[in-house]
């Protein structure tokens, strides 16, 4: 219980930004049209492709020699990257669907 | 310096994803938005890559930026050329690659932390109890890898169901059990791997950092357990979901790093997604856990509703076509079959041709006609339907009044209207397009047999009511060349 | 310039932490129908309110012979007390009349 | 310990200040919501007290108690017998306090910087250019003082026009370039006194703490500055603006603590009250900057609108109530003048007199009728009316054509058919009640004097509208008597 407490009051910063995040997200989506649900859920999607971002991170910081990491590296920079791009454009391509007149 | 410039990068990132995400939920902003988002995107990348403070060498930056130029060329062409009616797949596939990235991150980390210097000294503390790495980080990594591989595997469960390669849901017995048993054992590992450190002793004294990897199986496990029973049709709400987990998998990542911008992000999806998720199962009249635990998700549920019935009238095309070209007004339903059959020109073309004719066209969308929010919209703008001939549920309705002939194409349910009269069908409540109303009521499916809800329907037998047998693609084709011959 | 971009990567957390609040204070108001907008300010007067707890703290900090100090801040206790329980019962009273039958 | 449970009651306040205010935007949440947000608050005050850390004398405790026993008794019994049409009176009272808790806030802790040891030491660091002190510290202190102030001078200056003390807007010549002079000393001040560390050296070379009361003084005066132009029907505006401004009072308090259920209450009611302040704006059809410098605030407005008009007629009380007596449907339009002349009780014993003799009576409530958002709700609820007779204006207008006889009690502008008409009115554009789609309109007002807007109103013209002259409750009170002499 008290290294609960103590962990909760340490990590307050983040705390209050993980509730201020999450609240956010709500608000934000609230009140979207039925026909918007899926544009929506695919450009969210291309945003969680930010983890491409920890991706570049991790073959920024890997060794030379550590020849497992660089694969896995360029593998997951690989992967974040059509998750972004792919979701971006999309998203893009459904949206300009609805717009025509 | 460099390094405070990157901060505020992220800042700019963050600030964007939370704006584009509110651009996205308005009809006029929506794609403003996205591209909001994606600016927002590039900076941080870019920001990432350039700003990078300390040596590295070109090889590394080699090979970022080829998996970059890879990733974007792939992912671009697959976007670009991908039919409309696709869609959901692709969105399911893209969700799955970050899944599988957050994964395969936590699993370079937690390589790293096991093969340099510092756990070997850890691990002796560990055993004499004096040192443990810190929790933070082991739960960072653990739980990104677990959420991240349940969100891959199953997104691509999910991809080949939409595909059709997988169309039934598979249920083993007692599937809810033995998915909630594979989910408490992989958090009870995550659990004994977090309170470990996560290496243990082999039998010869050795440590091993074997366990991450049965961590992996056992969340891809479960992540193909959780998506198999579900019924294609429920795919949407199910990718939404997945699609949730990739951000919380992301922030986790965020976490790791410290990284604001990632979190920032990750947490977004994660609770805009888990919204979204629930706002979509409401659209169509279910629960999530209905949806999850599979109560009707696709062929269980019992053809139930009253058995008087009546009888069924046929319509010829030759005689349809006459009934519609001396119409004034001629609304069309579309439903999941017109997306089924790729009816889309066609109907278009039909449209075009009574219009033409001096005929009054208007197509009726309800929310939840089709497989996925906005399918009837999105699949309709693809054949260049002018968007204010679509007409909302609410809208429409009090038209039916003085519409001529109502043109139900592929749809059932969202025509039924037990969902009006009958308390005891699994659609009662659900709004439905009130057709009946109209003078002619012609539906064109194949057969007599259910749709996604799996019930009858009494419209059928309306007196006023007309089948029209056949695959719809077919069945107009015919229906406008017959059209064609006339005049 | 070098130090205002050290001073943002400073207090980022203070700054994501402000443009956050200041996200949900938006979002949280979007689509208030007219007739609540009376209430709805009035409600936010109390909740302003909070800075009693500043108001508070200055008491508990003060020292037993600073006369002024000890004067202004059981004012600012009364005000600030003031503005929370008259917010709040005020409030209360405008939406009750709102409710009735 | 107790500092670890201090935290987490902020934690619980700042969620609470976040759902109380999401809850209190939806009229069936929105008590609950007020609930929701004054437990928080309470759970914030007790923890501060109670899991404060460090010797505390018993007197201090006294005089905490004290002090919110005083405010609770004085807060509550003034919020509980306050009349109903007191309400933005007593709202600006109680922000003005807001305000000014926080500049004594700032003041005191700015003296007890300049006395303790501490700052004589940086001072002479300062001289000699060595040591400033922190930055924060400083802005906290000073914006704290200076937006405070204005807050609370700004509240009392709107409490008393609201109240009718001050009923006309005080225009010195130039007074939006004199505004703005003494805006920008007193944010130079500021400025000024955060680079400087705030404390000067007298001739003397004495040490002087003497400058914060000087930007005391100029927040002072510029908060009455500010206001004093402003007519009193903008007041609700100039509240709400004010409002905000106490938020970021608190939000700097907050700052200067570290303490983050103020920071998150502040800067909630800081943005959620700047965005509402713009909603009620626009609800008016006017835009923040003419309600601050003053485009028709009250008098100034020319009387407008076309020259032709015609005859105005006159109803005697014994004509209307005949007319009244025999209608099918009455619909009664509440504006200002009803407020004013306290006339909700009597128009409702009216409405119960004509609903008893079979007459349907609704009314119809324009989103802007009266000088505060909801004022007619508020009122007429005050008196009990029925919440289900009060018609939002869409949806009573397409009901004026069925409508015998429309009552329109002290409203004027809401009723105006310039808002339609006439695109150089100034309330062109507005939406209005239709109320000469009616058979008969009946107009109560004292004179043919103009409303809020200062402009003319054709609809006194129309051949079928009668002016019943007379203060509301007088002339509403002989109404109701002639009507029950009759049968
Ligand atoms: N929109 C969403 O987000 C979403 C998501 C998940 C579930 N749902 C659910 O899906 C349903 C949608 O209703 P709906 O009326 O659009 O569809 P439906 O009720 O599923 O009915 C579709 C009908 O189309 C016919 N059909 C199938 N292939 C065809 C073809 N090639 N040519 C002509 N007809 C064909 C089928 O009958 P035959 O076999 O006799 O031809 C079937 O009865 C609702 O129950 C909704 O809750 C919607
Ligand atoms: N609701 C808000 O939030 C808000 C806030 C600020 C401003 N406003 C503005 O206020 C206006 C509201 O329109 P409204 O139609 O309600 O009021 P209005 O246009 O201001 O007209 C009120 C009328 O009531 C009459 N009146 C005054 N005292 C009376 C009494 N004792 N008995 C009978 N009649 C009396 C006045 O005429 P006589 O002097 O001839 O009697 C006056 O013409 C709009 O222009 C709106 O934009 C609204």
């Amino acid at each position: 219980m008290r290294e609960i407490l103590s962990f909760i009051s340490e990590n307050r910063e983040m705390i209050y930004f993980v509730v201020l995040s999450i609240f956010v997200g709500i608000e934000v989506i609230g009140g979207v049209p039925t026909v918007l649900h899926t544009p929506l859920m695919s450009g969210a999607n291309a945003i969680h492709g930010v983890v491409i971002v920890g991706a570049i991170y991790v073959m920024l910081h890997v060794e030379m020699d550590n020849y497992l990491g660089l694969g896995l590296g360029f593998l997951a920079v690989l992967l974040g990257t059509l998750n972004v791009v792919g979701g971006f454009v999309v998203t893009d391509r459904m949206l300009e669907m609805f717009k025509k007149k | 310096m460099k390094h405070n410039i990157l901060e505020i990068c992220y800042l700019i990132g963050s600030v964007t994803f939370i704006m584009g995400l509110k651009m996205m939920g308005n009809a006029k902003t929506a794609r403003k938005g996205n591209m909001v988002g994606a600016l927002g995107m590039t900076i941080a990348i870019l920001g990432t890559i350039f700003l990078h403070e300390g040596e590295v060498s070109g090889m590394i930056y080699g090979l970022i930026f080829g998996a970059i130029a890879l990733g974007t060329i792939i992912g671009w062409m697959t976007a670009k050329k991908v039919q409309m009616t696709k869609m959901p797949e692709l969105v399911s596939m893209f969700n799955g690659m970050g899944g599988a990235c957050a994964a395969l991150i936590s699993l370079i980390e937690f390589n790293h932390y096991y093969h340099s210097e510092f756990p070997k000294v850890v691990l002796n503390a560990a055993i004499t109890g004096a040192y443990h790495p810190p929790y933070g980080f082991l739960i960072a990594v653990f739980a990104g890898l677990v959420i991240g591989s349940i969100s891959f595997s199953g997104s691509v469960i999910a991809f080949l169901k939409l595909n059709g390669t997988m169309d039934k849901p598979i249920r083993l017995p007692a599937y809810n059990i033995v998915n909630l048993v594979v989910l408490i054992i992989t958090f009870g590992l995550l659990a004994f791997m977090v309170y470990s450190g996560g290496i243990i002793l082999t039998n010869d004294l050795q440590p091993s950092g074997i366990m991450i990897y049965a961590l992996l199986a056992l969340a891809l496990i479960y992540g193909i357990l959780f998506t198999i029973p579900i019924g294609g049709a429920d795919m949407p709400v199910v990718i939404s979901l997945l699609n949730s987990f990739t951000g919380l998998a992301a922030a986790f990542g965020g976490f790791l790093y410290d990284n604001k911008v990632m979190l920032t992000g990750g947490i977004l999806v994660g609770s805009a997604g888990t919204l979204l998720t629930v706002i979509m199962c409401k659209a169509m009249n279910r629960s999530l856990g209905s949806v999850i635990f599979g109560a009707f998700g696709g062929s269980t549920a019992a053809a139930g509703g009253p058995d008087v019935k009546g009888s069924i009238k046929d319509i010829q095309v030759s005689d349809l076509a006459v009934l519609m070209n001396y119409s004034k007004k001629v609304v069309i339903v579309p439903g999941y079959g017109l997306a089924v059959a790729q009816a889309q020109h066609v109907i278009h073309e039909l449209e075009l041709l009574l219009e033409e004719r001096g005929v009054e066209v208007k197509y009726a969308i309800h929310p939840v006609a089709g497989r996925m929010p906005g399918h009837m919209n999105v699949l309709l703008a693809e054949s260049n339907v002018s968007y204010d001939k679509l007409v909302e549920m609410d809208d429409i309705n009090p038209e039916f009044e003085q519409t001529d002939v109502v043109l139900i194409v592929g749809a059932n349910d969202v025509v039924n209207p037990a969902a009006k009269t009958d308390p005891s069908s699994p659609i009662y409540g659900m709004p439905i397009l009130e057709v009946d109303r109209a003078k002619n009521i012609i539906v064109n499916k194949r057969s007599m047999s259910a749709g996604y809800a799996g019930i009858d329907n009494l419209l059928f037998y309306d007196p006023k009511c007309s089948m029209f047998f056949g695959d719809a693609k077919k069945a107009l084709t015919e229906l406008v060349a017959e059209l064609k011959t006339m005049e």
